[in-house]
């Protein structure tokens, strides 16, 4: 329950039915691309929101009919039988090295992944290592919630410290468990990598700036510069033992002070995750200094 | 007694809502609460107020794709109790 | 037809090209590398794609994806890589996917992995051991094309032995029954058509919610007695009359058909019998042989793994021996002295009792 | 009639070449052709043989054989196996330059080739396998010389075409360097020139 | 002896516990998840040490290393996971390591799996298959013991079923017999000495130059002759005077022995038999039992995989019928319908003609 | 054979025997931790260079008699049977976890593992970075000749640009084969990382530092500080297809240029690869500027 | 004597933890017990069950019972396969604030408890599970209710240790909110207090 | 004729020697040089001329560990030809 009292007073407004006046419909329940909007995920998991974003940008980048999309293992792989492109189901972790024979064998279609942290970090990170330094024409899309969601909320490499998960009760603790990985950091330097950015669902206007992330790897790989990555932070609010409205600033405040948002490559520009959050912090230290 | 003026309207599919609250704070306007009611799988699930600006916001944070999005073409205005009830934004 | 001198790894690549491979992935180890360098070279003269990928894993997910799309395309790799492909292996066939695996082992002791596996499940693969160079290019074909036909994957057992014999060969695309469209393959064009496909290893159906384990499972098992009773294939010389049977594969089967052909022209009553399909394994057939000898003997260069096919097969109808053994060279390459023809007329001969 | 010829040396003396060089020769003159070559690892220096079967008719015969005909042996380091294997009266021609010890010349017809010697003569040491291979074509008629040459300037890698010429001019010299036709691998009109 | 209420996987890892295990390494999938989160809870509370491996691969490398130390370690995982596994659980044999594998699957359809693997080469494992969680709480301790005795690896083979099952258990430490010093084990200690250790998988002896694979590969396969001799167990209830028998393993098993009893007290001349080792599969005993009988019905949760064993002890002596089938819950957990004592009933009463 | 004119009027003096003048043994054939001298590969190899020095630090230090090794599968696995340490063989690319394993059951023993980079960068690239990213105490070392030498030189991932290898008889070529990866630098940043740091036995003086590294490295896991690494540079005449006697040049100027050596991170401090390269670019031109 | 008890409803209900309890209790009043606990993947709101096996002798039947003696149901959901398993006049005790929907009575004997409400009044909604397991307690002695209580309190975990109170307020409740041994699980002596 | 100082000499395992020359370069006087002669195996291997400093670098650059280094207590000196001919260090 929200802290926000609740307004008994004020009139509750009809919302099942489309408007009586004339009004422009601008967005649907679900986007083009996805079958039906039923899912089993659950209550308040980020790992819709960056699907739904993917397929919208896949749609409005006018791909829907020369895409092929290759899926990993973990709670999104429920939406392989809803998303309505082409599609191959991997097995955990290798879904790189599939989507690189896909595209080798059809190099005319636009192909993704979609993986999990679990996936892409744990069970498959040499593949997406050795997929980005051989420069594939594909684009990595994973989901870091930092636990394997599927089996119940578990570590993975990039549990932050800190965390909360199934088996690290207190908190990752890097005396014990060591350290997450960054893994935008270790693709992005890489020879063949040509994009790479970290973005997030934790608020409407991050859900805007992943948006542009997705349409910026799939416009990296539609001119043939090389791998591109976009690694979307998602809510798990089941994995990580948090009331589900607490999900999202848990994420941004948790997750994302470690795994900070931003752009990490984008062809010749490098940073790295420690600079983006060094220009945050002096962006913050700017925004409180007095206008004057 | 006041009104207020609704530049954008919504529609929920409150059976689909499994009550997660995330687009109750995600609303600019704050015009979304949750409601006292449970549907059918037993959730709670947002209510409109007056005021919404059809921005959509609500709409790109629900995991379970329960909005459509509506700008009027010309704002309606609600007529509602004292303005200072709404708890609107915190500008 | 001209003929040209090739090594088994070349005639295979060639066999391969003009069957319409057009995808090959793989990872060196000895006797698999000699086959993925002659890929790595002449595959992209041909139009296709190799990849020297960085790990057998890794190789045949390639390999996976570039079914998927609907080309014909191998993976393969010996003992060890194959036993780290074993999830893909599995699921693969559960994805139904027409993969040609080449299983170059170091010797017969991967008889037990190339027909069981260690994936998980209830699965099969058809495992086709050819006996030298010409039948390895003939069976390569075949293999892409039974892949297609079942949309499963098949393999081609090999070893160091047919990976380094080079003999005169012809290859020409051979000629086979006509096969089903590849609807099933992803081109990407179907985005937003409702009709989008899902090429996945547990029984999703695209729009259905769930999955049923069961009934998919179900159906794949009722395939595979399919391919069981209609793909089944061996070779018998001297069976009508013989007192003994000695029954071997792939490279070591020649050694024990010329040890026998030289037995009957000495006047022994000797036959010999080859499974050709390893999986699907001609229990019938050798059955029904076995009905009239007084022993079959087994010669394998292993511990023992035919030797459970064929005592499955023969069910106490006659005694079963093992007349093989573990046989290897010192770099355990499998290139051991049991491949020595009077060796192998001796373990023949002792059995004649 | 199958002409069974194993062939032995040390990892880097061109024994592989060398076979394939006598293998592709038959093939050109219409002969059935089984060849195996077996090398160990990659690291230069260790044993490394080869198998080869010459025919006139279908082979049935497997790859590795347990009783040949001749043999071609560049060390005598790998001697005792293939002597072992060796039917009464095989032939064999050895690399004269480099044997040492003992060889059962009662049950072989032997010719020593000075092979490493009129390779160097010819333009390089490591011409010694060809010298031995046109030896023994010399002597057994089992494939002409101009058969060999064809044979390896088709084999000899793009990135070695400067070895063409010693290669050729060993073959021919080898060929030369020992008693024409002395020890037949064919019966009379099969006979190479 | 104080009895505590345990699922399944808390037993397993107390009894692991009581016998000494100090190292578990794994990765999470259900049914073996729970395992794994048992291990990681209790295993550093006890002195030993539970690494969340970041992949299975990882998890049996980590867990070879620690097994190469001479502490007891395990490891484990379901069907896919333990796929992953292959090469490792095949060259830990070879290395002879004594290492415990919890093997985990969804249902019974990993029966060929756990048996025969799909590593390369001449290999066997024990596969212990308990019936129920006081058995499980017996084998882990049995596990641990037989690896070291034999060093070579050791399956536990369990099912969901098992792993959620809770029973009132006590465990404490069983006793077995002395087992020899571990001065294979590598400490650390020996460098320079000459006689410095070297756990390795390919036959190498330290000081000597080169490998002699044939000589190691007979030397393996005659300790595997003797594990086969010695180390057979099954239960059998009701076999002298049956005319049908009913054949079952594992957590199936409970059902197939209820429903026999309760046929046979209904004066049906049913008997019931379960091989405890599937690894070594009691061959002798079974064709023994299988001499008397009309018919051998075989009841298993796949497409026919153990049946395949039967078989081979009962050598055609009498028929054997399948009675089971792939079964399998939505999820594919391995929990299917067939688990149902009154399908299990009707489906052995089918066969009692 | 060398350039220099053979010199036959100088005497040439006996060196069959211990000198008879009284004199002090400096060094021995082999090192003590080698069973024998003797061993299969090939002339020129680089490999027993990186090993002799290993063991001589492992002895120097004092922790011959509590030490484990973990070896990789390659030409140096030869050397399993003839070092003198306790030893376990993994397999291919499994040597980090193996050490691991071992580690954790004997805490105050030293645990390295000799690897080649077709083992580490190729067949168990996540092995090594989640063994480090965990922060193990082992110390892994990586014999860099940018080819699997023992299957006949084919390419790695860390073959160079235009490095000729048994499958990239022309170079590599970026386009078709992709780009060399850094392990070094892959492995320095990470949060469980101590020590990292690229060495070379392409000459006397490089086999001095190398030695150095080594040193500071099993210091490094003495002190439990976390994971260590030390990537060795070693000639492979046989698979680059180079004359055996080019083997050290080409290994210095052209996988050098690349995997250039120097440390790359030592306790706080950390570098990449580029850092060294244009330290070193400034380095010469310094040098070449006129001493005025 | 074996009773085999059945427990359903949606993930996250509690109906794990309350079959636990029960199993505990019986533990701890010297029964045999098997108890099997079946729950689909992690995410919140799938169908959860579980089986639960009370004797007084060694159990032989399976963990997964075809008959069931007795059955808790937190929600209608999955009542019908429920049902199919029930023996003739099975004893059943059903959450009626969630249930809807028609229940054969004639053929069980069907406790109706309020357990959302009385979970309610007693603290939190979440113990619901913990009423139900109450009140069948309560109708059928197969455990007493200070057993309950002593199972509950050693099963919750450390960090949920504010839950206990409100628990075992509903255990207690639950146990008197139906008519005590309506449904006898044992005969005569062996009824618990 | 003229003397040159040596303030070592080394032992050489020649029978192990496979040839590669490494020692050659790496000698800082470069008093090694390759023999016409072959070893058994058949590979020339290293000579030593006058001027051994000692100072072990052939010993580290040798893959086949046929190298002993020894520093005499007093240096020794060797009578050689013209000492251009040496063809020392290029300083
Ligand atoms: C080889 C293998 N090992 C383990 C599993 C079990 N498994 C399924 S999903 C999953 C975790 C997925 O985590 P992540 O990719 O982060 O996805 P999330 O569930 O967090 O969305 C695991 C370990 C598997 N399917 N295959
Ligand atoms: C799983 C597996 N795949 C392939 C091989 C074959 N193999 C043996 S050594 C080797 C290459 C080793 O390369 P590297 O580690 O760089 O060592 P180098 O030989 O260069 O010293 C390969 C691919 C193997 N042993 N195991
Ligand atoms: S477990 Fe986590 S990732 Fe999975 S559906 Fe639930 S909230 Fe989403
Ligand atoms: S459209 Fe915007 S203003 Fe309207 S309800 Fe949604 S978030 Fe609020
Ligand atoms: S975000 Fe969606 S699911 Fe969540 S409460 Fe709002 S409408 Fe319901
Ligand atoms: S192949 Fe290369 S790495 Fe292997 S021994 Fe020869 S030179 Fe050394
Ligand atoms: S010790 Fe030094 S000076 Fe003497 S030979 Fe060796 S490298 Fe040359
Ligand atoms: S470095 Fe060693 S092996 Fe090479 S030539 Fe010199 S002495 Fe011989
Ligand atoms: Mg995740
Ligand atoms: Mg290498």
């Amino acid at each position: 329950m929200s802290d926000r009292p609740v307004l008994p007073e004020l009139p509750t407004l009809p919302t099942d039915a489309p408007p009586s006046e004339p009004a422009r419909q601008l967005g649907h329940f679900r986007p083009r691309l996805l079958l039906h909007e039923d899912h089993d995920l659950c209550p308040g998991c980020g790992e819709p929101l960056a699907i739904r974003t993917l397929l919208e940008v896949i749609d409005e980048m006018g791909e829907a009919e020369n895409t092929i999309g290759v899926v990993g293992i973990g709670c999104y792989t429920a939406f392989t039988s809803t998303m309505d492109v082409d599609l191959v189901q991997a097995l955990h972790g290798r879904a790189p090295s599939v989507a690189t024979g896909a595209k080798r064998m059809r190099p005319e279609t636009i192909v993704f992944t979609l993986q999990g942290d679990g996936d892409m970090v744990n069970e498959g990170l040499q593949e997406v290592l050795h997929t980005a330094a051989r420069g594939e024409s594909v684009t990595c899309v994973m989901l870091n919630n930092g636990v394997f969601g599927e089996t119940g909320g578990h570590m993975t490499a990039t549990t932050v410290l800190g965390q909360r998960t199934k088996n690290s009760l207190e908190g990752r603790d890097a005396g014990y468990h060591g350290y997450p990985i960054l893994i935008a950091d270790l693709l992005a330097p890489l020879g063949g990598t040509a994009y790479a950015a970290r973005g997030s669902v934790h608020d409407a206007p991050a859900v805007g700036r992943t948006k542009n992330m997705l349409r910026r790897a799939l416009e990296t790989q539609r001119r043939g510069d090389g791998f591109s990555f976009v690694e979307i932070l998602t809510m798990c609010p089941t994995g990580w033992f948090v009331p589900t409205a607490e999900g999202p600033g848990y994420l941004n405040s948790v997750l994302g002070a470690v795994h900070a948002t931003g752009e990490l490559r984008n062809a010749e520009r490098l940073v790295t995750t420690a600079e983006l959050l060094q220009a945050a912090k002096d962006d913050a230290g700017r925004r409180e200094e007095p206008l004057s | 007694m006041s009104t207020v003026e609704a530049r954008g309207t919504i529609t929920i599919a409150v059976e689909r809502c499994k009550g997660c609250e995330l687009c109750i704070p995600a609303c600019p306007p704050r015009v979304l609460r949750m409601s006292a009611d449970h549907n059918e799988t037993g959730y709670a699930y947002p209510e409109l107020l007056p005021g919404c600006t059809g921005c959509g916001a609500c709409l790109l944070v629900c995991p379970d794709f329960c909005f459509e999005v509506y700008q009027y073409e010309t704002p309606i205005l609600h007529e509602v109790g004292a303005i200072g009830d709404l708890g609107g934004p915190e500008s | 037809m001209t003929r040209t001198l090739m090594e088994g790894s070349s005639a295979i690549t060639e066999a391969a090209i003009a069957a319409g491979c057009r995808f090959f992935a793989g990872y060196p180890m000895t006797p698999f590398t000699e086959l993925l360098e002659s890929f790595a070279r002449r595959l992209p003269e041909s139009g296709g794609v190799c990849i020297n990928a960085e790990s057998e894993l890794e190789a045949v997910g390639m390999a996976w994806g570039a079914a998927a799309t609907g080309a014909r395309a191998a993976t393969g790799s010996t003992g060890q890589g194959l036993a780290l492909m074993q999830e893909s292996l599995s699921e693969l066939t559960r994805a139904e996917l027409p993969l040609v695996i080449f299983h170059m082992a170091r010797g017969q002791s991967d008889y037990t992995q190339a027909t069981r596996g260690g994936g998980h499940g209830d699965y099969h693969h058809v495992v086709l051991a050819p006996i030298d160079v010409h039948e390895a290019v003939e069976h390569t074909q075949l293999a892409f094309h039974l892949a297609d036909r079942w949309r499963n994957p098949v393999h081609l057992y090999g070893d160091f032995l047919l990976a380094h014999t080079s003999e005169a060969v012809s290859i020409e695309a051979a000629e086979f029954e006509p096969l089903p469209e590849k609807d099933w393959a992803v081109d990407g064009t179907l985005g937003g058509s409702g009709r989008s496909r899902n090429v996945n290893p547990i029984g999703m159906t695209k729009g259905a919610k769930g999955i049923e384990p069961e009934s998919f499972w179900k159906r794949l098992q009722a395939k595979h007695d399919q391919i069981a009773r209609e793909e089944v294939r061996f070779e018998a010389e001297f069976t009508e009359d013989a007192e003994l049977l000695v029954v071997a594969f792939g490279s070591l089967a020649r050694f024990a058909r010329y040890a026998v052909r030289e037995l009957r022209r000495a006047g022994v009553r000797v036959g010999y019998w080859r499974p050709i399909t390893l999986w699907p394994f001609p229990t019938e057939a050798l059955a029904e042989v076995a009905e009239g000898v007084e022993r079959v003997a087994v010669l394998e260069q292993n511990a023992g793994q035919m030797i459970d096919d064929v005592r499955l097969s023969v069910l106490g109808r006659s005694p079963v021996v093992p007349i093989g053994e573990i046989s290897s060279d010192e770099a355990g390459f499998g290139i051991g002295p049991i491949f020595d023809l009077e060796d192998v007329r001796r373990r023949i001969q002792e059995v004649c009792t | 009639m199958e002409r069974e010829i194993l062939l032995t040396g040390i990892g880097g003396q061109g024994v592989q070449l060398g076979s394939s060089i006598l293998a592709r020769a038959a093939v050109l003159e219409g002969r059935q052709v089984m060849l195996f070559g077996s090398y160990g690892g990659t690291m230069r220096g260790g044993p490394t043989d080869s198998t080869l079967v010459v025919a006139d008719a279908p082979i049935a015969s497997p790859p590795i054989v347990s009783r040949a005909w001749g043999a071609l042996a560049m060390h005598h380091a790998f001697w005792a196996p293939l002597r072992a294997k060796l039917r009464p009266g095989a032939v064999v021609a050895l690399n004269a330059s480099l044997f040492e010890g003992e060889v059962d010349r009662d049950a072989c017809r032997v010719f020593d080739v000075p092979a490493t010697e009129i390779a160097t003569q010819q333009g390089s040491v490591l011409a010694a396998a060809m010298v031995l291979v046109g030896a023994f074509a010399g002597v057994t008629g089992l494939v002409g010389v101009d058969s060999l040459v064809e044979a390896m300037r088709a084999l000899v890698p793009a990135y070695r075409v400067q070895h063409l010429d010693w290669n050729e001019r060993a073959l021919r010299a080898g060929f030369d360097a020992v008693p024409r036709g002395a020890a037949p691998a064919w019966s009379g009109e099969e006979q190479a020139a």
